[in-house]
């Protein structure tokens, strides 16, 4: 049968889930990964979009699969994972050839930049992974992001010599050990006044985070898009686990109606 | 050798015993990209209320040990909207729906039946009086036989349609509701919803769902549901309908042994959306296998 | 930072609050080899009764996901067998004892409590009316609020020696044999035994155990014993032991959190004899971590 | 602390349990693979001993180690594995560098052949780990054993070779494959009409042989040991799950009274 879409799926390339085996894992400092995968055919994904992925032989536990931003599409898609739990532990200790389950691409990825806008990318931790694969596709529309990027300290800023080569990349630090002493907003402080607000921020890292990008965004009239952060049952609209607070009551879901979605339209404070 | 997978449930005869569990698959419409969901038994829908419910704060989900706690709190757009946007696309494609029905009194259970008495496409409905995720209705109904066998009646009355009652893990003897469902006119039972659980972090010592406790699904609970399921298919002689940590077609025969009709596969569509049509096919080529139908192996555990 | 490993039950001071769960540590003799069982907080020994039991045919187990299914049938060399041949050598160790007492009448558990009094080196009676695997007795016991609390009573009044009871997962509400335990005597509650389980082999039609069913343990039950946990401990006033599916620090800290006073480990021995050394060690290093005394944990979590 | 022994444990060298590296895997036919670990200090262990192994990395599920009969002792152990499931599955799929949690020796070896009696090893399938333990240690004291090696086919004779390196082997397959046509019995038959039954028998296979087996050695007069098969969840008398019946009533415990106990001490009606 012909996969159908459903009435009311936002456009863009069907998710399929297939097995892929890992082409290559490359560590990033010392607990970042960068994994590659080979698909037996292109996948085809917009920056902003994201996979659920799993060991095909991990069983029953750990159960669910794991939402992972993509860093970028083709055939050997890749991702980022920070070791937080035990699935990323199982992610970050596989071996070329492993087999996982790849399910993707899912979700809405960030919608246009206007074009009397300049794209800002604000970045926390591995935040950055839907923000490089945007920053790469705007790089190569010949649109210049400037990207915000932000850490406790020099180590949780992986993968900022890639951003570098494609946005012009601004760092702060909390210890002081890259860029600018402090957090990241303090860079977007600086950007918005330079630019009269004439920005389109988009968003990743830590709720915290987005929430105070957000805040400063409205008052400074610019547009703020962000990636919304939930725990994920499914990944496409099936289970209704990843509800984020919308402003003015009941919920968004991020992997229907998100990951990425207007800054405006999160409650930050519920 | 041939196997035919139709099973009878009561009035009702299914394309085969392989149906999705409700909360698990949405409204159906989600899977289309991945399988043709009509060649399924059917699907439970997501739980109906009268009311649109936008649900339970987050965060709804955690993880654990070959399964995972939910408190979604049965977030649905209510049973007009199901109606208007779900239903005509769900009958267009061929697609056998279980209406799963959520309220909280008898009097909006049989409200919610007669709502859909007009509606075409709908092969039956599932009464939840088991959810452990609202602080009314749901598990309070189906703890207590009165209850359960008052509610059971009222939607029988209500409807026209074959009614199924799911039954809840936490009644102390879950034989005892289901004869008291069973003498109220139930056409068919369901077991077993989730069963409530808590789940803490150590370092931030707050739970990990913002309900405090929710519902245990998945692979961690079956040897629980089986166990259930055979003792609700020894006390009564209406069909029924098996749940419970199903993600195989091995899982699934274990149920029909026991004496389920039929089965529900549920947690297992997160982990992989085209589990229900893996386990039906399994279960096909096991019975092609032994040269059998689906439905001559229900009940047939040497227990 | 300091912390203080002991905590209190009742009239009894524990070195620490890790014990182990009855029937999956033997006679405590067993793990002499792997570390020192005089660490512990104490140990629960397999179900003692009035004469020795052969328990039930194999198979006796079998494994499921994140757990195992058990129906050993309390097999157990009996009260005097025990009192002659294990008991000293545990005295002799400083193990601190636990003895875990099971029949089938009233009288016999009282006969059992008796039996011991005159025995030393036994710190309390764990009595166990909640063994899903036994014809009579156990679970009978613990599924009914008067039934519990005369049980309670019996053994209170034979026996000087603290009287903890051990409930059982399937009564419907666990909170309200809690409460009669307590106010029959009890001098603390521990929760939860195994839940029941089934299951068969899809290919021979038979049962995966002799007994057909088994009591669930292991990790997928931790959920649904932490929240009985937490109901049991809100209930009542006197402590509380936790049990279920607890193989490392963070879960025995979930225990605690939620109101529990110690913690036993149980089927995570089989999977490593070290297990409840581990457990105990992990605990200290979060609470020198924290600054914190491991007693000060109980009941924190933001529930 | 110094390990103390339980009261009523057998001698032998002392049960530790310990993580260690698998040094290699080989298969051996298509669904057999010996697994060699690499320990700390060397393993002590008598033919027909055990091990109970376990991927460290399983996580929760597979929850219970699996019930492993030593192939050889020493500083790089091995275990002959037969996939059956789903933790014989995994076992057969490890890579070396793989850590496993390795408990070991436990149970009861073979007793000692009397030295009037020649022994005479009975192998059916994956059963004849321990007995080539036992023929290897044979032969190195210079006693001569006999191997009887009985399977369906001759794809399920692992290890004949080394077998028949230290044993004079015969071979009984139940489609003609190799040796001669039918079960292990014929040959056992043989061996026991030749010797007039002055022979002890060490038997290692499914149920139903031993119980045939043992049952012609009772009849003539033989010796007779067999290897118990059975569901384990501690492996060293902490569960009481592995009970075998016992002739006379009640039940042996495989783990810590076998597995290798006189065949006619079992019930094999039960
Ligand atoms: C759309 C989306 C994209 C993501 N992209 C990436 C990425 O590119 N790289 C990356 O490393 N991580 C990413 N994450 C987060 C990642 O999914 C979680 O870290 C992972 O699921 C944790 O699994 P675990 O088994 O290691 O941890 P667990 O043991 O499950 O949990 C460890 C801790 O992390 C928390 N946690 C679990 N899941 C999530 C989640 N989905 N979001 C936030 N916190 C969670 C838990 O509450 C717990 O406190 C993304 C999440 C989403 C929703
Ligand atoms: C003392 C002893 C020594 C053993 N030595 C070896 C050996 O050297 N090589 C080898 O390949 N196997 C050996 N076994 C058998 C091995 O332990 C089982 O095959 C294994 O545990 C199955 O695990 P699984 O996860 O693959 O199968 P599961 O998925 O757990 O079960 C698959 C099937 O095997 C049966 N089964 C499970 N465990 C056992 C068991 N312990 N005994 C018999 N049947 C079982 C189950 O009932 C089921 O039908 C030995 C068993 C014992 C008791
Ligand atoms: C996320 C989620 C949502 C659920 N929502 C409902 C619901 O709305 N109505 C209902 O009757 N059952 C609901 N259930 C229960 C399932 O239908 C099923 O009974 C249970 O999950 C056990 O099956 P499983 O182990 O295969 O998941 C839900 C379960 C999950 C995991
Ligand atoms: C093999 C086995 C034997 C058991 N025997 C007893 C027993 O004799 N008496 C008792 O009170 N509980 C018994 N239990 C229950 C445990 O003490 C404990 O309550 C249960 O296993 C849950 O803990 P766990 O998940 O940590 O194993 C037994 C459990 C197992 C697995
Ligand atoms: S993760 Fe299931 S609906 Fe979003
Ligand atoms: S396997 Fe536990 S007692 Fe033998």
């Amino acid at each position: 049968m012909e996969p159908s879409r459903a009435p009311d799926c936002h456009g863009g390339p069907l998710a399929r889930q297939l097995v892929a085996p890992l082409l290559r894992r490359e560590a990033v400092g010392s607990t970042h990964h960068v994994l590659t995968f080979e698909l037996d055919r292109p996948l085809e994904a917009e920056p902003g979009q994201f996979a659920m992925v799993r060991g095909a032989a991990w069983g029953s536990s750990p159960f669910l699969p794991r939402p992972m931003s993509l860093l970028e599409a083709g055939k050997t898609p890749s991702i980022l994972v920070k070791v937080v739990g035990e699935g990323t532990r199982r992610l970050a200790t596989a071996s070329p050839g492993e087999l996982f389950t790849f399910h993707a691409p899912l979700g809405r990825g960030w919608s246009p930049c206007p074009a009397d806008r300049t794209p800002v990318l604000v970045a926390g931790g591995v935040g950055v992974c839907p923000l490089l694969f945007l920053a790469r596709s705007l790089a190569s529309l010949g649109r210049e992001p400037i990207a915000l990027y932000g850490g406790r300290t020099a180590c949780e800023l992986p993968l900022d010599g890639a951003l570098g080569r494609v946005a012009e990349l601004r760092i702060a630090t909390e210890d002081g050990s890259s860029g600018e002493t402090g957090l990241v907003t303090r860079l977007l402080e600086q950007v918005l006044r330079d630019t009269n607000g004439r920005v389109k921020a988009f968003v990743c890292g830590p709720r915290r985070m987005m929430a105070a990008v957000a805040g400063m965004c409205r008052d400074a009239g610019a547009l703020c898009e962000v990636s919304l952060e939930a725990v994920m049952g499914c990944g496409f609209g099936a289970c209704l686990g990843c509800a984020v607070p919308r402003a003015g009551g009941g919920y968004l879901y991020a992997c229907s109606q998100g990951p990425c979605v207007d800054g405006f339209a999160v409650d930050w404070g519920r | 050798m041939a196997c035919d997978p139709r099973v009878t449930l009561g009035p009702l005869v299914l394309r085969n015993p392989v149906l999705t569990a409700s909360g698990t698959f949405g409204y159906g419409l989600e899977f289309e990209p991945y399988f043709d969901v009509a060649s399924l038994g059917g699907i439970c829908t997501k739980g109906l209320s009268l009311l649109p419910r936008v649900g339970n704060p987050p965060p709804r989900l955690c993880e654990t040990a070959s399964g995972m706690l939910n408190a979604i709190g049965l977030a649905n757009v209510g049973v007009d909207a199901f109606c208007a946007d779900k239903l005509p696309h769900l009958r267009a494609r061929g697609i056998t729906v279980i209406a799963n029905l959520f309220a909280t009194s008898v009097e909006d259970f049989a409200a919610l039946a007669r709502r859909l008495e007009s509606e075409e496409g709908i092969a039956a409905l599932e009464v939840n009086i088991s959810c452990p995720n609202v602080d009314k209705g749901g598990i309070a109904f189906g703890v207590d036989p009165v209850m359960a066998a008052t509610v059971t009646a009222a939607v029988k009355k209500a409807s026209r349609r074959p009614v199924w009652i799911k039954l809840s893990p936490e009644a102390g003897r879950i034989a005892e509701i289901a004869c008291a469902c069973e003498e109220a006119g139930a056409d068919a039972l369901c077991a077993i919803n989730t069963i409530r659980g808590l789940a803490v972090d150590p370092e931030t010592w707050e739970p990990r769902l913002a309900n405090r406790t929710g519902g245990l699904s998945g692979p961690a609970i079956k040897p629980i549901a089986l166990r259930m399921v055979w003792e609700v298919a020894r006390a009564v002689k209406i069909p029924v309908v098996g749940i419970g940590g199903i993600a195989s077609a091995d899982d699934a025969i274990e149920f029909l042994l026991v004496g389920a009709s039929a089965v529900q596969v549920g947690s297992a569509s997160f982990r992989d959306p085209c589990a229900p049509r893996e386990v039906l096919e399994g279960m096909l080529r096991y019975g092609e296998r032994r040269g059998m139908n689906l439905r001559d192996l229900v009940g047939k555990a040497r227990l």
